[in-house]
């Protein structure tokens, strides 16, 4: 891992303005709060959530579609946090992104030649056949066919929808993808495809992905290595066996916990822990670490101040009281 | 059309034990609706019966006929632009078809409830929680509003709810998804009903919160005596929760099998590619799917539906429609159930 | 369909995984499977629009009194003008079809000649309206913040003025005469155009397709005029063909109160005006030119309900 | 919990603060008004038979040789204190002659109003409860219909209908309601409704359209789950959140209304702040127009506030 990352995100925070009281200002809401990730050149990130985590703000906030009250991303080597004007866009050519919605990222008025060439008109000058030559080869790329171009959105399905929105994320050979829940609205088999193309796009391109889901099969599936968020902050990072198989972060290990497993035998066997309790009101945030309210293993270190992020067992985790992993463990209950 | 006589109580546990008289009967069940083509037919001769205390759980791809099966099960289906074309329904000993608007009313909310996908959308923002249960419970049981209250308070202590009291006087906005799907079943449940229809209840829900809801659905089942009918998209849920299982295609109920059966050996090679789509959380295989998409009602594939999409197909399954044949005691609607060896993983 | 079957599946290999390696190269996929011909977004308005009778009717109608505006010299059967002092206030007879008014003018004539004063003045007040409304509506959607809160409170103020006082009030500034009193219902209007621009640009601003082209560096300019213009288009037709109608009716007011078309210019609303002292005379000279008026802002609105039901926006399922 | 009464201070002192940034505003732009006049308002206030030391002596009177910042200052600080100026025709103060005319006005207004929520309200919830059926369509084509009359035509044939061929109406004329209420009634009742007749067209469109959109609503499904009968499920659980649309379509329309009623008080005679701004339009009566405007507008925002009020009980989401 001597390899320069490509992207590194650090110390990233994004806040929203808050309700406007009668009086007096309205205290900003902490979406995200200091989150620190790096990708190295070809390899997939996954980062996972529950809805309201922050996953997606985080991605908005390194594309710099919203902007960070703090931290850097630095993209090759160049400070996008420090970009303005035209220079922010001509970097945006190197990270690009793939949308949740495969309906409503599309320009329901614009053709498939517009939409996957329009980078390339503002990035490349290309125009005309030369434009329409590099989409067709696009569209084949992701498995369309290239006469496609000159039809609209709402002549496909949402799959193949999916595969135009990548086909425009790859048209200008970006370094960094970032697909975020890139394969939520999908039903099962079409997002299956959806992730055979993305796999077979990295090897082929040697793209990294930063890939943001809630499912996390399809993130085990996809990432060499995961990074998981509750409430705004990183818990936990490491590589996608540490995760599933040697999670450390007790939030990780509920997680993992909660997913069915489809096989009756084993998942009625399964030890579960069910979490009780609800995630924290994000205006009044708790003072220490979010997850204590519903962690067996909360003490009171642990609501006085978030714990640091520490190397534990070969992953990094902020926690406390990290899970001791031996093989034996009967803490994760995937295999029995 | 086909002979249908796949109706057989499924009782996987104690195969010895006297048959109960199932508290949902549905027998050859057709609907139709009117689109550009004219009246298609959606649902096809659907047949199935739940058990008191039992979860049948109800599973396809979208566009399957799964939820259209549960709303015409209560009647819900819109006036104008549908229509039931056949069989009949029997929930709690009543004969759902015949019964007027007044009496399908005194059913509805009091002995067959049922409980939605978006627990965002289906409360009524304008009133509070406690208003929207408190008026189930009048509209039903014959109590003082006072009484009602205090009903709907205890319904939503019922399904876990911290500080029912308190906030029963919320407004849905004010309670987070989890909370609004414990308070959708606080209502479904707060006139004890006989049977619960669940349309995909958690497939909105993060999944410690789906847990949680899981876990609240099989106790109210056990605890309230319910036959629920459980709908849903995801084969982990099922096995986490049912105990029959029905999985639709087309319109059609292809393949039904008790919920270790189905697991173990799949009957029909539509249910076989479902479990094999489901990505494993365990180690890394190559993902598998199911190409292609389900057929238009006026674009069905001659004889078995599934046979376009099938990597079993042979020429003899385009032939004629198939009926839901009886296989010990489970069905499947496959020509050839008796020589396909199919498993649920590799 | 069923050749796969031909061969002997492999039993060491996965069907489905196969498939679904097929699945993922497929170049050949068809489209959205229930749509068999490709429709253009112009053939599908055309094709929605032709199955809305009541829509058609009303368009038909409308391009009827705009050809009867523009032929009036030809088809009016005399001049519009033209005085006879000894012939006034007279029923409908064959020779004055529809009868003759105070200055024994030809009712007939005036009302089809008032079908140009009327559109015009129609259609100049509109026009006015979008020219002011347009812009800033446009500005004030997509800048949203500080600019939208400037623009809005202006224009709240002028939308607190009850629109007919105000135009009232500006003629009487202006001093009547019809331009004068299109101009007055134009700036009236702009407020409305102006709201409804901001509104449809706010919401297409929300869409993903906006936030993908930021994302991929296109200049804001471009993502203007190629996405939020493009898909702003719609409502604004709609809006405009509501106005356009709402126009003649406000024409229709200033000129009866004597603010609108001078003597001897016959729009629909003068017509009325003049007529209104002789209402227990002739009751018949106020029918034909309220009837007129109706009719024409009635298939306006028809045609904008229409207009919107055969723009609106693709749903997602088919 | 929450005081009911709190909330409701919050918003109307919320409301207010706006409400006056607004008046401001439109106080700005009445008073830019005079910017427009393309004569000299010295002129025409010196009379026509004015020599010129006269005319620059009304001119001084008036203050018009005074920057154009320091003249609105002192009319908006006039305006403040209620005071209009004078008419320039006459030169009785502005407030007296708002004060004589606004009344009649608000009365007639009102009446309309009443008129057009009691048809449209019902109207609306039986087409949208029969949406595609004949009611529906009757509904709706009468609606269309409202909406694309002129009103002073319908006025005109009413005129003609109840005054000059059934005889059972005074076709204009006006008696003051604390005089004679009946007579009021008398006298009210044509122009009032020809005044409701495109408010309550458009009301009913309205109202119509967003209770179809209610009742598409998942909640409204739930709502028939749950055993309620239709008329329950549309009368409180589809009307109510209705409301918030329908109760700013009845704002607008009450903006609308209260200009409307400036054509209807010329067709029936009735001596109501319309009268007098035409009137005064045609006299080139600025300060009477300034006047007749800015209290319609103070009208019109007070409306504003009450629809505002209106929205929390209708949607508990608003604040």
């Amino acid at each position: 891992m001597s390899e320069q990352p490509v992207l590194e995100v650090a110390g990233l925070e994004v806040s929203f303005p808050g309700k406007k009281k009668m009086f007096g200002k309205a205290a900003p809401i902490r979406a995200v709060k200091g989150v620190s990730l790096s990708i190295q050149p070809g390899e997939t990130l996954g980062l996972v959530g529950e809805s309201g985590s922050g996953k997606s703000t985080v991605a908005r906030a390194l594309m710099r579609l919203i902007e960070p009250a703090a931290g850097r991303v630095t993209l090759k080597g160049e400070d996008l946090t420090a970009l303005k004007g035209s220079a922010l866009r001509k970097a945006r050519r190197n990270i690009q992104m793939v949308f949740q919605d495969p309906y409503s990222s599309l320009d329901p008025s614009a053709l498939v030649a517009d939409t996957v060439g329009e980078a390339l008109e503002v990035h490349e000058g290309l125009k005309g056949k030369e434009r329409d030559a590099r989409v067709a080869e696009l569209l084949e790329l992701v498995g369309l066919a290239g006469h496609h171009l000159e039809r609209y959105p709402y002549e496909f399905s949402g799959g193949q929808r999916q595969r135009i929105a990548i086909a425009r994320a790859l048209a200008l050979n970006p370094a960094v993808v970032v697909c975020d829940e890139a394969v939520s609205a999908l039903d099962v088999s079409t997002q299956n495809q959806i992730i055979g193309l993305l796999e077979g796009l990295r090897e082929k391109l040697n793209v990294a992905y930063l890939f943001i889901s809630h499912d996390l099969a399809v993130v085990r599936h996809i990432s060499d290595r995961v990074a998981v968020m509750y409430f705004g902050h990183l818990v936990e990072v490491g590589t996608v066996e540490q995760i599933f198989e040697r999670p450390a972060h007790p939030y990780t290990r509920a997680l993992l916990s909660a997913v069915p497993i489809a096989d009756p035998v084993r998942q009625r066997g399964r030890k579960t822990a069910i979490l009780s309790g609800e995630i924290p009101d994000i205006v009044n945030p708790p003072k220490g670490c979010p997850f204590a309210s519903r962690c067996e293993f909360a003490t009171d270190a642990c609501t006085e101040k978030m714990p640091e992020f520490r190397d534990h067992d070969g992953s990094s985790v902020a926690c406390y009281h990290p899970l001791e992993n031996s093989p034996t463990s009967e803490a994760f209950a995937l295999s029995q | 059309m086909n002979v249908d006589n796949g109706a057989v109580l499924l009782q996987t546990s104690e195969p010895t034990q006297q048959p109960v008289k199932p508290l949902v009967s549905v027998k050859d069940l057709s609907v139709e609706f009117v689109t550009d083509h004219g009246w298609q037919r959606v649902i096809n001769n659907v047949s199935l019966e739940i058990a008191p205390g039992k979860i049948l759980g109800v599973v396809g791809e979208s566009g399957s006929g799964k939820s259209v099966t549960s709303l015409a099960m209560m009647r819900l289906l819109p006036k104008q632009g549908s229509r039931i074309a056949g069989g009949s329904i029997e929930i709690d000993g009543e004969d759902i078809q015949s019964l007027d608007d007044k009496a399908l009313s005194q059913m509805r909310g009091n002995r067959m409830a049922m409980i939605f996908q978006e627990p965002m959308t289906s409360l009524n923002p304008a009133y509070t929680i406690g208003e929207q249960i408190a008026e189930t419970v009048r509209r039903h049981k014959r109590v003082s509003s006072k009484e009602a209250w205090k009903r709907a308070v205890e319904s939503l202590d019922d399904v876990g709810i911290p500080n029912a009291a308190g906030r029963a006087r919320r407004y849905p906005h004010e309670f987070s998804g989890g909370m609004r799907q414990r308070a959708m079943i606080a209502m479904a449940i707060s006139c004890k009903p006989r049977v619960l229809i669940a349309d995909e209840p958690t497939t909105a829900l993060d999944v410690t919160i789906q847990a949680q809801i899981l876990q609240l659905l099989r106790s109210m089942c056990e605890d309230l005596g319910l036959a629920m009918m459980f709908i849903t998209h995801n084969m982990g849920v099922v096995a986490d929760t049912c105990d029959d299982v029905a999985v639709m295609y087309a319109g059609e109920i292809v393949e039904r099998a008790g919920i270790y059966e189905i697991f173990a050996q799949p009957k029909h090679p539509y249910t076989e590619g479902l479990l094999r789509a489901v990505p494993k959380l365990q180690g890394r295989s190559e993902l598998a799917s199911i190409p292609g998409t389900t057929p238009a009602p006026w674009d069905m594939p001659p004889g078995c539906r599934f046979q376009p999409r099938c990597p079993y197909a042979v020429p003899e399954c385009a032939e004629s429609p198939l009926p839901l044949r009886q296989i010990a005691d489970r069905s499947s609607r496959c020509l050839r159930v008796g020589e396909l060896d199919l498993k649920a993983s590799k | 369909m069923i050749e796969t079957s031909e061969r002997t599946p492999d039993p060491t290999a996965d069907v489905w995984v196969e498939a679904t390696r097929r699945a993922i190269q497929e170049r050949e996929s068809g489209y959205r499977r229930n749509t068999k011909e490709r429709t253009k977004p112009w053939a599908r308005f055309k094709k929605r629009f032709l199955k809305q009778r009541a829509g058609m009717v009303a368009v038909v109608f409308l391009l009827l009194v705009v050809l009867t505006a523009v032929f009036a010299p030809w088809l009016a059967p005399l001049d519009p003008n033209k005085q006879n002092l000894g012939q006034i206030l007279q029923y409908p007879s064959a020779e004055h079809l529809l009868g003759t008014d105070d200055l024994g003018r030809d009712v007939l004539s005036r009302l089809l000649y008032g079908a140009q004063v009327s559109l015009v003045a129609a259609v100049q007040a509109t026009g006015i309206g979008v020219l002011l409304g347009l812009p800033f509506g446009l500005i004030a959607g997509y800048a949203g913040g500080r600019t939208d809160r400037a623009i809005m409170f202006v224009n709240d103020a002028l939308m607190s003025m009850p629109g007919l006082l105000l135009a009232i009030a500006i003629v009487g500034m202006l001093g009547p005469g019809l331009t004068n009193a299109m101009v007055a219902i134009g700036i009236v209007f702009a407020p409305h155009i102006l709201r409804i621009v901001r509104g449809s640009v706010m919401e297409v601003k929300e869409e993903t397709y906006i936030e993908a082209s930021r994302s991929l560096g296109t200049p804001t300019s471009r993502i203007i005029v190629d996405h939020v213009l493009r898909n702003v288009r719609s409502p604004f037709i709609v809006g405009v063909s509501l106005m356009t109608g709402r126009a003649m009716l406000n024409e229709a007011s200033l000129s009866f109160l004597g603010m609108g078309a001078q003597y001897p210019d016959a729009s629909w609303g003068a017509m009325l005006g003049r007529a209104f002292p002789y209402v227990d005379r002739a009751p018949f000279l106020i029918i034909y030119p309220g009837i007129a008026i109706a009719l024409v802002v009635l298939a306006f609105n028809i045609a904008g309900d229409a207009l919107r039901d055969s723009l609106g926006r693709e749903t997602r399922k088919s | 919990m929450r005081s009911i009464t709190k909330w409701w201070k919050l918003i109307v002192l919320k409301r207010l603060g706006s409400s006056l940034a607004l008046l401001t505003m439109v106080s700005a732009i009445t008073f830019c008004m005079i910017l427009l006049v393309p004569g000299d308002p010295a002129v025409t206030a010196a009379g026509p038979e004015a020599t010129n030391e006269q005319i620059e002596e009304t001119r001084e009177r008036l203050g018009l040789n005074d920057n154009m910042l320091v003249q609105f200052g002192r009319w908006f600080a006039g305006a403040v204190s209620g005071e209009l100026g004078s008419s320039l025709q006459g030169g009785t103060p502005v407030s007296q002659l708002i004060g004589e005319r606004f009344p009649v006005t608000l009365g007639l207004a009102v009446a309309a109003l009443v008129i057009a929520v009691a048809v449209a309200v019902p109207a609306a919830i039986i087409a949208a409860a029969n949406k595609g059926k004949l009611v529906d369509r009757l509904i709706t084509l009468v609606a269309s219909a409202g909406v694309a009359v002129p009103t002073f035509w319908l006025g005109l044939m009413l005129v003609v209908g109840f005054s000059l061929y059934a005889r059972l109406l005074p076709s204009s004329g006006y008696a003051p309601f604390w005089e004679d209420p009946l007579e009021w009634a008398r006298f009210i009742i044509m122009p009032a409704l020809t005044l409701a007749a495109a408010p309550a067209a458009e009301i009913a469109r309205q109202l119509r359209g967003s209770m179809i959109g209610v009742l598409e609503q998942d909640y409204i499904r739930t709502a028939t789950a749950k055993g309620l009968l239709p008329r329950a499920v549309l009368l409180k659980h589809a009307l109510k959140n209705a409301g918030v649309p329908a109760m700013t379509v009845i704002g607008l329309q009450a903006a609308f209304l209260l200009g409307g009623s400036v054509i209807v008080e010329q067709i029936f005679g009735i001596p109501g702040l319309g009268a007098l701004s035409i009137t005064a339009v045609l006299q080139r009566d600025i300060p009477v127009i300034q006047g007749a405007v800015l209290v319609t507008a103070i009208s019109v925002l007070v409306v504003n506030l009450l629809v505002d009020l209106s929205y929390r009980i209708f949607n508990p989401k608003v604040r």
